[in-house]
């Protein structure tokens, strides 16, 4: 049930830094054309109104080798929204309702 | 800024935490010290459970079996989280790279026909056991008394959900990919006669409420088991062409290798206490006297029906484990001599 | 190229690989198997219903893991070689260490010992894999914690006796006391109390300040085992954001309890942030932000902007009491830290007045209540200082019956008065800090009568004995653990570090 | 609303009076002075006198407040209760009880 007056929920994730994490960083910033990216230290934290999404095929392309998405694991310090997909393409953050 | 740390010696104040340097003197502890020992709350605890008032958060009351000192006892292997991942990573890896191994020669798919069927029909299935098994572990993970003890048990938990899918990639490589032969290896646990014994004694040892009762009887358990399933059916394996079978069987044998030794040394500090000592041999050899017949039925239910496939005398390599196990218990248990 | 038909997708392998290993009980009655997932009036229809996204087999678990521990142990060991401890912003921000090592790594101690509890007992063979996956990180993270401050404690004071002062000490039964509620309730109260509260709405607030305070201050090691261990975290916010959807689902009845949860534990969790409240305000020589900006950040975007609107699709509305967390946020930091700065004689670690400088960065973060308040005090402890004294508060405070946080908060909307609360129970009297409190009393007082109070015990005799001194003792504190920063062991051995060789000898 | 537990969930409290003997816990409370971070608790006699409980409790505390000397003038209070005190009056003869809080402000 949405209204028109609804204002879009950010959902967002905060990636270590790091060389190894800068093909999932450029892949997210490619794929969520109306992303944020702020850069704290040490972190860098990627905001995007109501759903962002991680493409396998986009970070293996960047990275130049096989990336099974549960590296992202090695990759995340934190998050907010709700991970409503996580499979062998892609993951998935947004909100439900 | 720039320090001149060369030219500059520190003495450090301390050499580690003050309640190890109280407990092994003043010596820089070690970091499976420093990081298992004396880490529970032992008093002051402010509510009782409500799922259980009458006991305290942590309490040596849940269980027959108790040290005066819980932390004397240490982990013979030294696994401290970091350690033992690691040592579990490398376990999976060597087993991935085997089931590489079987399925690049198509060494499943050759297996003897008598041998697939003991592989698909009584090995799969116990990864049930071993799921069972897990949570018997997470069990004592909650109420051992004692950082040290209860990490142990936390390790062996994941270690035999670990087990489960070990087994269970087995099944999904024998099945050609599919998770058919799964569900027909759970119809067995759940329905097979000769699976029935076992998985009554692993439902009555998850309702167990004395938690090293419970690991108790799991272990005499393991140690029919794994000497049937993983050493007495290697061997025979190796004989009877069926190579893979032995490829997979390693693996769960120097699990179990491992898995003994912290097993062995609780039981013996157990047994060795200076207070409770005579009242846990007498608690460990009730268990056995409670276990061990029930655990020769199961386990020997499942040798006759490996022995009805593959024919390789395992009712009698069954008997000996169970000789095995009980003279180590009587050993532990055996009223000492007075010195 | 097309993927193999024969290879499982991830989602069907984990669930061959793990919620499949289960089977129904039929040798022994089930309900005695899971005796603890019916008194809570929790209903759950259909457990098969849960959702875990993770996905996570232990062959993949393990590699990561020991890949991230790698990496973390590598840092730590090149940080005590290169005596990396001298590179710190100032001693002072160690401060924090203490209490995060004091108070926090004992709570992931319990927390290991209590997922347990949930990886043994919930009857759905999903959530109980999730709960011992959590079971095992937690184990990780009190490890890791100790392994990246044991360096420090070589050198450092308020650091080598934590194990004993968790339980002992007067402002670490605020923690203690908190996660002892959590493990003495039922296994679906402590998956909203922690999975949920802790973990995920309050999670942020915690630790985010914790590592960047670290980042700021030169405090590699810390650092580095932050960003490892929230890596782990983002598992343990999934799995309570599934438990409480999980759980609103299965049945409009549960709706009413996990409110009263959710009421009930975010105010508990709010109360022990009030420690992170001071420490970023007051113990980062170097500050990251102030807790009215991570308060809003954190707390007021995220989760009331970002989760409750989700939940009310339940019928969940955003905590009660939440209003009165809000109007605190110009007020807390500054209360907390006044306290902790008359109380640190009874510590383990040490505090100050505010340089100059920090007090201007106060004014400018607190402009509605920072000059107008607190900045008097501390000119007076200022004076205090000059004319050759310290304010140690000479007596013990008044403790929060259900916090068991000094009685230190004020008024809602009323800075200048302390806000006194209290209940009778059985024709006892209760004390309460706040609204929140009493309210989480007077739900179950049977539970909160049995509070360990560090006050009252040490009035009882069970400290120690009747001293000061002899209670000091009996924490474990030693020369240089407590009390004032100027003139300290610590400042001594700091400035002697850094002394020119002409300075040193 | 009772506690859901497993089985009778009843425990005492664990500051409850009788374990104090003769003495009570007290909590002193200077209302208007924010020096003081809370109210501080004390372990009284029951027939302590005002004055003694004066003399031996609320100075030595209230000294730590370089603005407080022996002019300082209050109003007293016994849980809202305002009270006239008489140096000579035990704390039970004034209405203090287990917990109590003796409140006061500063004149002035």
């Amino acid at each position: 049930m949405t209204t028109p007056t609804k204002k879009v929920r950010e959902v967002g994730v905060d990636l270590q830094e790091s060389e190894e994490n800068r093909a999932i960083i450029e892949a997210v910033e490619a794929d969520n054309a109306d992303c944020a990216v702020r850069h704290m230290p040490g972190l860098v934290r990627i905001t995007t109104p109501g759903r962002l999404v991680i493409n396998r095929t986009s970070v293996e392309s960047r990275l130049g080798r096989d990336w099974e998405t549960h590296e992202f694991q090695l990759a995340i310090v934190s998050y907010f929204g709700h991970i409503a997909e996580w499979d062998d393409d892609q993951i998935v953050i947004q909100w439900d309702h | 800024m720039q320090y001149e740390l060369r030219t500059l010696v520190i003495e450090p104040r301390r050499k580690t935490f003050t309640n190890l340097a109280e407990r092994y003197g003043d010596r820089p502890a070690s970091r499976y010290e420093e990081g298992s020992v004396e880490i529970q709350a032992t008093e002051n605890f402010h509510y009782r459970p409500l799922w259980d008032p009458q006991h305290e958060l942590f309490d040596p009351r849940w269980s027959e079996l108790r040290l005066t000192d819980p932390d004397s006892f240490t982990d013979p292997r030294q696994y401290y989280y970091a350690p033992y991942v690691t040592a579990r990573a490398h376990l999976h890896e060597a087993f991935a790279a085997t089931l590489d191994y079987l399925d690049k020669r198509g060494l499943l798919a050759r297996l003897p026909g008598p041998w697939a069927a003991l592989l698909g029909g009584l090995v799969i299935p116990l990864r049930h056991y071993e799921s069972g098994a897990q949570m018997i572990s997470t069990y004592g993970c909650r109420f051992a008394y004692g950082s040290t003890v209860e990490q142990c048990c936390s390790y062996a938990a994941f270690d035999r959900v670990g087990n489960a899918q070990l087994l269970s990639r087995v099944g999904l490589a024998l099945g050609d990919g599919s998770d058919a032969l799964l569900a027909e290896a759970k119809a067995a646990w759940t329905g097979a006669a000769a699976l029935q014994p076992l998985r009554r004694l692993t439902e009555e040892l998850l309702v167990e409420k004395d938690w090293a009762v419970a690991l108790t009887g799991l272990d005499l358990t393991d140690q029919l088991l794994y000497a049937l399933a993983y050493r007495h059916l290697d061997e025979a394996a190796l004989l009877g062409g069926a190579g893979g079978y032995s490829l997979i069987a390693q693996h769960l044998a120097s699990w179990f290798a491992d898995q003994r030794r912290w097993i062995d040394a609780l039981q013996a500090a157990w047994a060795a206490d200076p207070q409770y000592g005579a009242a846990n041999a007498a608690a460990l050899a009730a268990a056995a006297e409670q276990v061990m017949p029930r655990a020769q039925v199961a386990v020997g239910a499942l040798a006759a029906a490996a022995d009805e496939l593959v024919g390789a005398d395992c009712g009698p390599a069954v008997a000996a484990a169970a000789q095995a196990a009980r003279s180590t218990i009587t050993a532990l248990t055996a009223p000492k001599e007075a010195r | 190229m097309t993927a193999t038909p024969r290879k499982l997708s991830m989602k069907q392998r984990y669930a061959a690989l793990t919620r499949d290993l289960d089977w129904d009980l039929s040798y022994v009655d089930p309900a005695e198997a899971f005796p603890y997932t019916t008194f809570e009036g929790i209903t759950v229809h259909d457990w098969s219903q849960w959702e875990d996204p993770f996905r996570l087999t232990i062959d993949a678990y393990t590699k990561y893991q020991a890949e991230k521990d790698k990496r973390l142990y590598a840092v730590l060991d090149s940080f005590a070689q290169s005596q990396g401890h001298l590179q710190l912003a100032d001693p002072r921000y160690l401060n924090a260490m203490k209490l995060f090592l004091q108070g926090v790594t004992p709570l992931e101690y319990a927390a290991h010992r209590n997922f347990a509890f949930l990886a043994r007992f919930l009857n759905g063979p999903g959530p109980r894999f999730a709960a011992l996956c959590q079971c095992e990180d937690e184990i990780r993270h009190a490890q890791t914690e100790i392994h990246t401050l044991s360096n420090y404690n070589k050198y450092y004071g308020g650091m080598h006796n934590w194990h004993a002062q968790h339980d002992r000490v007067w402002y670490l039964s605020v923690p203690k006391s908190y996660f002892d509620d959590a493990l003495s309730a039922g296994p679906f109260e402590f998956l909203i109390a922690i999975g949920f509260s802790f973990e995920y709405l309050l999670t942020n607030l915690l630790f985010v300040p914790f590592m960047s305070g670290a980042s700021f201050n030169g405090d590699l090691p810390t650092m580095t085992f932050g960003f490892s261990a929230q890596s782990d975290e983002s598992r343990h916010m999934t799995l309570g954001l599934e438990a409480i959807k999980f759980l609103l689902e299965q049945d409009a009845g549960n709706v009413p309890i996990i409110q009263d949860w959710i009421d009930k534990w975010f105010w508990r969790g709010y109360r022990v942030t009030s420690l992170v409240a001071q420490m970023l305000d007051y113990m980062l020589p170097r500050k990251v932000m102030s807790w009215k900006e991570a308060f809003e950040l954190y707390f007021e975007q995220q989760m009331l902007g970002g989760l409750f609107p989700d939940l009310s699709y339940y019928g969940i509305k955003p905590p009660r009491h939440v209003s009165q967390a809000m109007a605190e946020k110009d007020v807390l930091s500054h209360q907390v830290y006044w306290t902790l700065y008359q109380f640190s004689f009874a510590a383990a670690f040490t505090t100050t007045i505010p340089d100059e400088e920090h007090l201007d960065w106060l004014s400018a973060q607190y402009p509605d209540t920072f000059d107008r308040y607190y900045r008097p005090l501390w000119d007076k402890a200022r004076r205090v200082v000059d004319s050759g004294g310290r304010f140690f508060y000479q007596g013990l405070p008044q403790l929060c019956q259900v916090c068991q946080i000094p009685m230190l908060f004020s008024e809602p909307g009323d800075p200048a008065m302390l806000c006194q609360r209290h209940s009778v129970y059985r024709g006892e009297r209760y004390d309460f800090c706040s609204d929140g409190c009493q309210w989480i009393f007077d739900r179950e007082p049977e539970k909160y009568v049995q509070a360990w109070l560090p006050v009252h015990q040490i009035y009882q005799g069970d400290c120690g004995g009747p001293t000061v001194p002899d209670v000091l003792a009996w924490y474990g504190l030693a020369e240089g653990d407590s009390g004032e920063y100027e003139g300290s062991v610590e400042q001594a051995d700091w400035k002697r570090w850094h002394a020119s060789p002409a300075e040193r000898s | 609303m009772a506690v859901r537990a497993v089985g009778d969930y009843d425990f005492p409290s664990r500051s409850r009076q009788e374990l104090y003997g003769d003495d009570q816990l007290v909590h002193l409370w200077w209302r208007n002075n924010m020096w003081f971070c809370a109210a501080a608790c004390f372990r009284a006699p029951k027939a302590m006198t005002w004055g003694d409980f004066r003399a031996g409790m609320v100075d030595p505390l209230f000294s730590c407040d370089p603005d407080f000397g022996p002019r300082t003038r209050f109003e007293w209070s016994v849980d809202d209760q305002p009270v006239t005190r008489a140096d000579s009056q035990t704390l039970a003869e004034l209405g203090v009880g287990h917990k109590s809080l003796i409140a006061c402000r500063s004149l002035g």
